[in-house]
């Protein structure tokens, strides 16, 4: 099998058994999780396949043809970057679905769960491997679908719909945007293929030129923030976390937050190098870590604080990633790349220590809890090892790539200079004293001190095997990537940030590596941290009262107030717009046309009216005419309705006197009879309806109406005397047909008949159509007044 | 060829069809529909293309000889069908307008008859003809 | 070979034919069930067969009653062999759902004679090759929908005074633009001496080549965008739309939204783009603005609506504003886009509304507020109606999203980045007010607690199941695999933009 | 309005009136009139009928289903366009046949007719229906 294929069932290989998992659980039962566990286990293993190659420098690469008239074809594209990503999330899917065979109880609606978990994780591992952006961004809403179906996973608990509609709103919101900016970059490059772009430099460089380059990267950056949760758009992911604790450690902390630092990651060659780079990335990164950070202290979820913790985890990496300047493009590439390997590892595993946690307390409140290392060592060990590792503790992952940040952040404002030269590493060290205060807590607040029987269950133990081996398998991952980096760096460090960089890189990261000011700078972190958690719950109580005092200053109120104050905005815009009655859309179908009319008018216009005009007719004719005016006038003046309807049939007939003398015999006896017969109908409706209602006309209603109506007038009166200017010259009128040939052809000397039933015949089977639809409408009408009562 | 005054009626019908139209009596509406209806029906017959004196039926008398008009298209040597032949009188009006204006007419009846009704069964739902209190639907 | 000729009069004629036969033979409602969809499911497969045969042998011309260009022709090009195979469709699906929908009392009395020349006057208004026909055609199916939508159905919770009032409004706008079009056709005869679409447009083309255009054609043009724009609910002419459509039982919903206001679309396409390409200078940026701003107060309507029909029918608003846009865009590209979003909303929204009327019923309400917790009784309804919401909201893998994606690539293509940055955040808007509504039906908590035993009784029937299930599967194929839409949608544009084979066809034909 | 006059009147005249509109049926192809005209003709006749001795009374006698008249009518409009197909024509292209007939001459035969006919019908039906409708309901 050629490692294209081993991809590309990869990312299926998830969805087709999501497909066939409901028939699977009717042989498997309560067993289902291990089919799902199996599946992911299949996926990491089409994706190691590739690291050998990888790692020698040789991309997968290949393509299916899909869609050739957009030009998008299904392509997947697998470098070291692509191979890291695919290795967490599936690695970390096994894990997951192994330790929710235990989490979720039988009662739960297994089915659903793990099919979507493997939608999911074939959507993630579509997104990472894709090439073309187009299928990128399917597979980037996909998973935020998938998301927001999982976190929604108990449906009819309202702060889950919560969750669910926040973390849709915002993601899909912010996909909406990138791919606008996907779009932009297509105009720019011509091609939906990334691969072609990373591969073609001079196309870079166009980018890189182009006007449209900060657009591009601010709407692509929109998106990734969503979807990572950074700046503003990270109060969905706390609310997310009202997914089973399994999903949020697969989802909000591993894998699907990462989507978007992978996408930073992904065009980090085709932007990067410049200052709008530095100032959105890093900018953002670092306000988003120290904001995050702090706002962790007042969380009492244990849950909460993790959220917060990985919201200002991945804005580490955000911030590593900006680090650049036109000579260095990629400061911080390689530490980020390391750090966001480090935390998948130590933060699922955290996640999944809270979730036995949970489990076994039945409550999720940190100040309810307490002193449980002694009913369960295990669990309190593996959890210490990995809070410790986020903290930056030695010799765990954690503390190799926090160093690598401050490294890199010391380089980044060295580069700069300026005040910058202090403030990059100084938010770089309070961000970690912030880290460190929060992951004590955790450690603190849960296992140690006393235990608040109080509020916890009497027989509290260690969970079954099933749900300590994942987390034990990660804090063992934990100590060893810290112990032995080299592994890790080698295989996959180094091709994912030579992915990210386009040329070779080689790392040297080892646990001591001199007393360097990167050092001196951890340690002062770990003295500050001590120092900071001792005023730990001053600081929370403090941001309690502020947030009390100033609920106004948070994006969730913003948030909230304009979901739940939008209904009542639009809908009372819609009443403005649509106030009821006919009259005001009858004004506006009216004031379009007349307002459409005049714009030809205006613009190409030679003359308005042609010079020609003809007043040169028999008395009688105008007599006709005049009577018909006076009769339509009197339609207007008389209120009675019987007076105003014998108007208007006068003014029928009056018109058929009008088509005997245009020569229209068929016409004028059609007429009369039908008057005479539409005047009986008018005649029995109105006897029927008396007449209460009395129109009061206002001066300005008048005058409106006046206005409106003469307009109306004048536009036709424009119209038509141009239009019976004769037929364009060298035209002629096809009627000669009918004249020349109704005789030899259609055998009828009555042309109109003819015409009728022959020539345009089509036409009156049209017309006797709509006589039967008003047979019919009128039958149904009548009939309805049964179903009213 | 052209007709001012019929033009200048034909418009007037138009405005003072719009003007009723406007109205909040909804009898009065569809009064004002009914006049628009036949100005547009005037309207048709009057953009006739040719004037000729006779109405358009042939007797016995005018069984002639074939006129030597062209009815085919030729587009690649630029004829547009009807082509005619120098000197060719034509005695009728347009019949087309007129057949045109009878399928209007009748169209326009039927729809109006099914209004009425539909007006009548409103004012039973209703129980109003003014136009501005049958907002039910708004918003 | 010879009867594949005649199948564009059939698509016409046969349903009219039983529209007779059922009003000579009403009130055996059983029979007539079957019979009709038997002859919707024949239609269908007719309109693929044209659809396939106008793809391989180019444009077939029908001349009805052969007279030429001087009697009446029915002309079936890609675009409308297309639209005709749309409708065809999605009226095949209204009518299997309406079956069980309908109550008893309508489907005995004229529920299939009016549904059988709704269908005709859709086929005679896609396939018509003249313009004062398609004047007749809109009659049809203005008076067809008339009567349509006084019937009910089960989910159909509409007061018979408020279908009444909205139908006045219907009938009374409709006289209107139906006068204004007639004066329209009445004045274009007046000036080149013809009726029929392609020999207008030759006759025009030739006069503007010859700078004797006179300038009122350009007025015609205009106010057939007011006819038009009517049939397609373009701002300002769509106040109609939300009282209509939400008072019609949900299966003529369904054809109102999905494709009566398509032919506004259409009319645009087919007369605008044949006839006055002359006046595109004006027309393309009047249509662009007003659709714009359809696009937003459709939208911005729609977020604050409880009714569940009022809801969706201000998003047919809105997205209608996003096919003109691209029919306003005018591109080859743009039009593309805009066909590819007319099928796209044409049958996700419709799904949508046989959804909510299935949803209706079951809730008893037509609040929204009401509603919730769904998802345990009525599973099957949540699934249909999120994929319509998707597709509708635009989110993979439906086809909603390749809708959008084609449409703001067009436009971003075209240099029109204002526009497409406002489209983009009302796209946002539907997104919101759609999965909010999904939200609170079908997830959270019943609200109604006494009535969760009838939520248990109220289910969709089998041939409600298959006709969602149906829809449903083709939005998925849409989303997943375009490809065959894009290349006809953009085969398509082409014609429309260089109507030469299109005239080539009609006139090239001897006169007997 | 149904005084012993209108009912005497009526009864004279809608005989009358309804050959007419049949003659301007058939005469309508060479002359002034036509299905349309016929029918509408035939409708007024009726209606006056209705007018006169009031809905009731006409339907004790007989209770027409003017809907089955617009239903036959319109099916026989297309069924004569379909006609034409059996011939291997289009829809709706119209026939012609001379025929002799003992007494009557030489007869021309039209399909256009038959379609007029079709016209005759519906309108008679649908105006009929509708001032049926109209009338009737309380």
């Amino acid at each position: 099998m050629d490692l294209f294929t081993a991809i590309t069932l990869a990312v299926f290989l998830p969805f087709i058994m999501a497909g066939i998992l409901p028939a699977a659980e009717k042989v498997l039962k309560n067993r289902i999780g291990w089919y799902a566990t199996a599946t992911a286990f299949l996926s990491l293993l089409l994706v190691a396949l590739a690291v050998p190659s990888v790692v020698n420098g040789e991309n997968v690469q290949g393509s299916v043809a899909w869609l050739p008239s957009l030009g998008i074809e299904m392509s997947f594209y697998g470098d070291g970057l692509s191979i890291m990503f695919g290795l967490i999330v599936s690695g970390i899917g096994i894990l997951i679905m192994a330790y929710s065979n235990e989490y979720m109880s039988k009662r739960e609606d297994l089915s659903r769960y793990y099919r979507q978990l493997l939608m999911f994780m074939g959507s993630m591992l579509g997104m990472v491997f894709s090439s073309n952006i187009i299928q990128l961004f399917i597979f980037w809403e996909l998973t935020s679908i998938t998301s927001f179906m999982l976190i929604g996973y108990w449906r009819n608990r309202p702060m889950s719909v919560y969750g669910a509609t926040k973390s849709l709103l915002i993601t899909a919101s912010g996909g909406i945007f990138m791919l606008a900016g996907f779009l932009v970059l297509n105009i720019i490059t011509g091609t939906f293929d990334i691969a072609t772009v990373l591969q073609n430099e001079s196309m870079i460089e166009t980018i890189k030129g182009h006007e449209f380059f900060l657009f591009a990267l601010v709407l692509i950056l929109i998106g990734a923030a969503a979807k990572s949760a950074q700046g503003p758009f990270y109060i969905w992911l706390p609310n997310a976390m009202e997914a089973p604790t399994p999903v949020s450690a697969f989802l909000h902390s591993a894998t699907m937050v990462k989507a978007g630092i992978y996408l930073v990651a992904r065009i980090h060659p085709i932007f990067s190098g410049t200052d709008a780079w530095f100032i959105l990335v890093s900018g953002l990164g670092i306000i988003t870590m120290l904001a995050a950070g702090f706002l962790a202290f007042r969380q009492t979820d244990i849950k909460g604080i993790l959220a917060y913790s990985t919201i200002s985890q991945l804005a580490y990496m955000m911030a590593m990633y900006g680090y650049t300047t036109y000579q260095y493009p990629g400061i911080g590439v390689a530490a980020a790349t390391f750090h966001l390997l480090n935390h998948a590892t130590f933060k699922a595993c955290l996640f999944l220590v809270a979730g036995i946690v949970a489990h076994e307390t039945a409550t999720r409140d940190i100040t309810k809890m307490g002193g449980l290392r002694k009913d369960m060592p295990v669990t309190f060990i593996i959890g210490s090892i990995a809070a410790l590792a986020m903290a930056g503790v030695p010799p765990l992952n954690g503390f190799l790539s926090k160093e690598m940040f401050y490294e890199s952040s010391l380089e980044m404002g060295h580069l700069l200079g300026g005040p910058l030269e202090y403030l990059i590493p100084a938010a770089a060290v309070l961000g970690g004293v912030f880290t460190f205060a929060y992951s004590i807590r955790f450690i603190d607040g849960i296992f140690l001190g006393k235990r608040r029987s109080e509020h916890l269950p009497k027989h509290m133990h260690e969970p079954s095997l099933i749900m300590l081996v994942p987390p034990a398998f990660l804090a063992v991952l934990v100590i060893l990537i810290g112990l032995f980096p080299s592994v890790a760096v080698h295989y996959i460090i180094e091709p994912a940030a030579a992915g990210i960089l386009l040329q070779e890189v080689h790392l040297h990261v080892s646990l001591w590596h001199g007393f360097t000011t990167a050092l001196m700078m951890t340690i002062i972190t770990f003295i500050a941290g001590i120092a900071l958690y001792t005023k730990y719950d001053t600081i929370a109580a403090w941001q309690d009262r502020m947030n009390a005092r100033y609920p106004w200053f948070s994006i969730n109120y913003a948030y909230d107030r304009i979901v739940n104050g939008a209904p009542g905005k639009s809908a009372a815009f819609a009443a403005v717009m649509q106030p009821g009655p006919v009259k005001p859309y009858l004004v506006a179908l009216l004031l379009l046309f007349l307002v459409l009319g005049a714009i030809p008018a205006m613009l190409v216009a030679t003359t308005l009216v042609p010079a020609d005009l003809n007043f040169n007719v028999p008395p009688y004719e105008g007599i006709l005419l005049g009577l018909i005016v006076l009769a339509a006038l009197g339609t207007a003046i008389l209120r009675k309705y019987l007076h105003a309807v014998i108007a208007v049939s006068a003014v029928g007939y009056l018109i058929s006197l009008v088509f005997i003398y245009l020569q229209a015999p068929d016409l004028a006896m059609t007429q009369i009879l039908v008057e005479t017969l539409f005047t009986i109908i008018f005649l029995l409706v109105i006897l029927k309806i008396p007449q209460t209602f009395r129109e009061n006309l206002t001066r300005s209603v008048l005058a409106r109406d006046l206005l409106i109506s003469s307009a109306v007038g004048i536009t036709v009166l424009v119209l038509l005397l141009n239009a019976t200017q004769g037929i364009a010259s060298p035209f002629e009128s096809i009627s000669y047909y009918f004249i020349e040939n109704s005789v030899p052809l259609a055998r009828g000397h009555n042309m109109v008949n003819v015409i009728l039933v022959d020539f345009r015949g089509y036409d009156t089977l049209g017309e006797i159509v709509v006589l039967c639809l008003a047979g019919l409408g009128v039958y149904n009408l009548i009939k309805s007044r049964s179903d009213s009562k | 060829m052209n007709n001012t005054l019929l033009s200048v009626c034909i418009a007037l019908l138009f405005a003072i069809g719009t003007f009723m139209i406007l109205r909040r009596d909804m009898i009065k509406v569809v009064i004002g529909i009914t006049v628009l209806s036949h100005a547009t029906n005037l309207l048709i017959v009057s953009t006739g293309a040719f004037l000729g004196g006779r109405a358009p039926i042939i007797t016995s008398d005018d069984a002639g000889s074939p006129s030597g008009i062209i009815f085919t298209d030729d587009l690649a040597s630029g004829i547009l069908a009807p082509v005619i032949p120098e000197g060719t009188e034509m005695v009728f009006v347009d019949p087309l307008v007129q057949a045109l204006t009878l399928t209007a007419i009748v169209i326009s009846l039927a729809i109006t008859a099914f209004l009425l009704i539909l007006c009548y069964r409103i004012y039973q739902e209703h129980g109003t003809t003014d136009v501005s209190e049958i907002r039910r639907l708004k918003g | 070979m010879d009867t594949m000729q005649q199948v564009p009069m059939i698509l016409i004629a046969l349903p009219i034919i039983f529209a007779a036969i059922t009003v000579l033979f009403r009130s055996k409602s059983g029979l007539q069930k079957a019979l009709n969809i038997g002859v919707f499911a024949i239609l269908f497969v007719m309109s693929l067969s044209l659809l396939f045969h106008v793809w391989n042998n180019g444009i077939l011309v029908y001349e009805v009653g052969e007279w030429g260009k001087y009697g009446i022709l029915l002309v079936a090009d890609l675009l409308g062999a297309g639209m005709v195979v749309l409708s065809s469709l999605i009226s095949l699906m209204a009518m299997i759902y309406a079956t069980d929908y309908m109550d008893r009392k309508a489907l005995d009395a004229t529920f299939f004679p009016l549904f059988n020349l709704m269908a005709a006057g859709l086929n005679g208004i896609f396939l018509t090759g003249d313009i004062f026909n398609m004047f007749v055609f809109f009659e049809v199916l203005v008076l067809s929908s008339c009567g349509l939508i006084v019937l009910t159905g089960r989910g159909d919770h509409t007061k018979m005074a408020d279908k009444l009032e909205a139908i006045f409004k219907y009938l009374i706008l409709n006289m209107v633009s139906i006068i204004l079009m007639l004066v329209a056709i009445a004045s274009l005869y007046a000036t080149v001496g013809t009726l029929n679409m392609a020999d207008i447009a030759v006759k025009i083309a030739y006069l503007a080549e010859t700078g004797t255009l006179p300038w009122h054609i350009h007025v015609i043009a205009m106010m057939l965008i007011v006819v038009f724009g009517y049939k397609a609910a373009l701002f300002p002419l769509h106040f109609w739309l939300a009282d209509v459509h939400p008072s019609a039982p949900a299966p003529i919903h369904a054809m109102l939204s999905g494709m009566v206001i398509k032919v506004g679309v259409y009319g645009i396409l087919r007369v605008h783009y044949l006839i006055f390409q002359e006046s595109m200078f004006m027309l393309q940026p009047v249509l662009i603005l007003l659709s714009l701003v359809t696009i937003a107060v459709g939208a911005t309507s729609a977020v604050g609506q409880y009714d569940l029909k009022r809801l969706l029918a201000y998003s047919s608003v809105s997205q209608i504003g996003y096919v003109l846009l691209g029919v306003g865009m005018g591109t080859a590209y743009a039009l593309t886009a805009a066909m590819v979003y007319l099928v796209n909303h044409a049958i996700a929204k419709s799904m949508l509304f046989l959804a909510t009327g299935e949803t209706l019923y079951h809730a008893g309400t037509k609040d929204i507020r009401k509603m919730g917790g769904f998802v345990q009784s009525a599973p099957f309804l949540s699934v249909i109606f999120l994929i319509g919401a998707m597709s509708i909201a635009g989110l993979p893998p439906t086809g909603g999203f390749f809708a959008k994606l084609v449409l703001f690539d067009a436009g971003l293509g075209a240099e029109y980045y204002i526009p497409i940055g406002i489209a983009l955040v009302f796209a946002i808007f539907t997104l919101f007010y759609l999965f909010r509504t999904w939200l609170s039906i079908f997830w959270g908590e019943v609200k109604e607690h006494d009535k969760e035993d009838t939520y248990k009784s109220r289910n969709p029937t089998i041939a409600i199941k298959i006709s969602l299930a149906l829809l449903a599967c083709v939005v998925i194929f849409l989303g997943v695999y375009p490809e065959p839409l894009i290349v006809l949608s953009s085969t398509i544009a082409e014609q429309l933009l260089d109507p030469q084979p299109y005239i080539a066809a009609v006139l090239e034909r001897s006169v007997r | 309005m149904t005084t012993l006059i209108t009912k005497t009147v009526s009864k004279a005249c809608v005989p009358i009136i309804i050959l007419f509109s049949v003659s301007l049926l058939f005469a309508g192809h060479d002359l002034p009139g036509g299905g349309f005209i016929g029918g509408v003709m035939f409708a007024s006749a009726i209606s006056l009928l209705y007018v006169a001795f009031g809905l009731k009374y006409i339907d004790s006698i007989y209770s027409y289903q003017w809907d089955k008249w617009f239903g036959a009518g319109l099916l026989l409009a297309s069924l004569t366009g379909f006609g034409a197909m059996l011939f291997g024509y289009n829809f709706l292209r119209s026939l012609y046949m001379l025929v002799s007939l003992p007494l009557l001459g030489d007869v021309k035969l039209l399909s256009t007719t038959l379609f007029d006919i079709g016209v005759y019908l519906v309108v008679i039906g649908s105006l009929l229906y509708v001032f049926k409708g109209t009338g009737e309901d309380e």
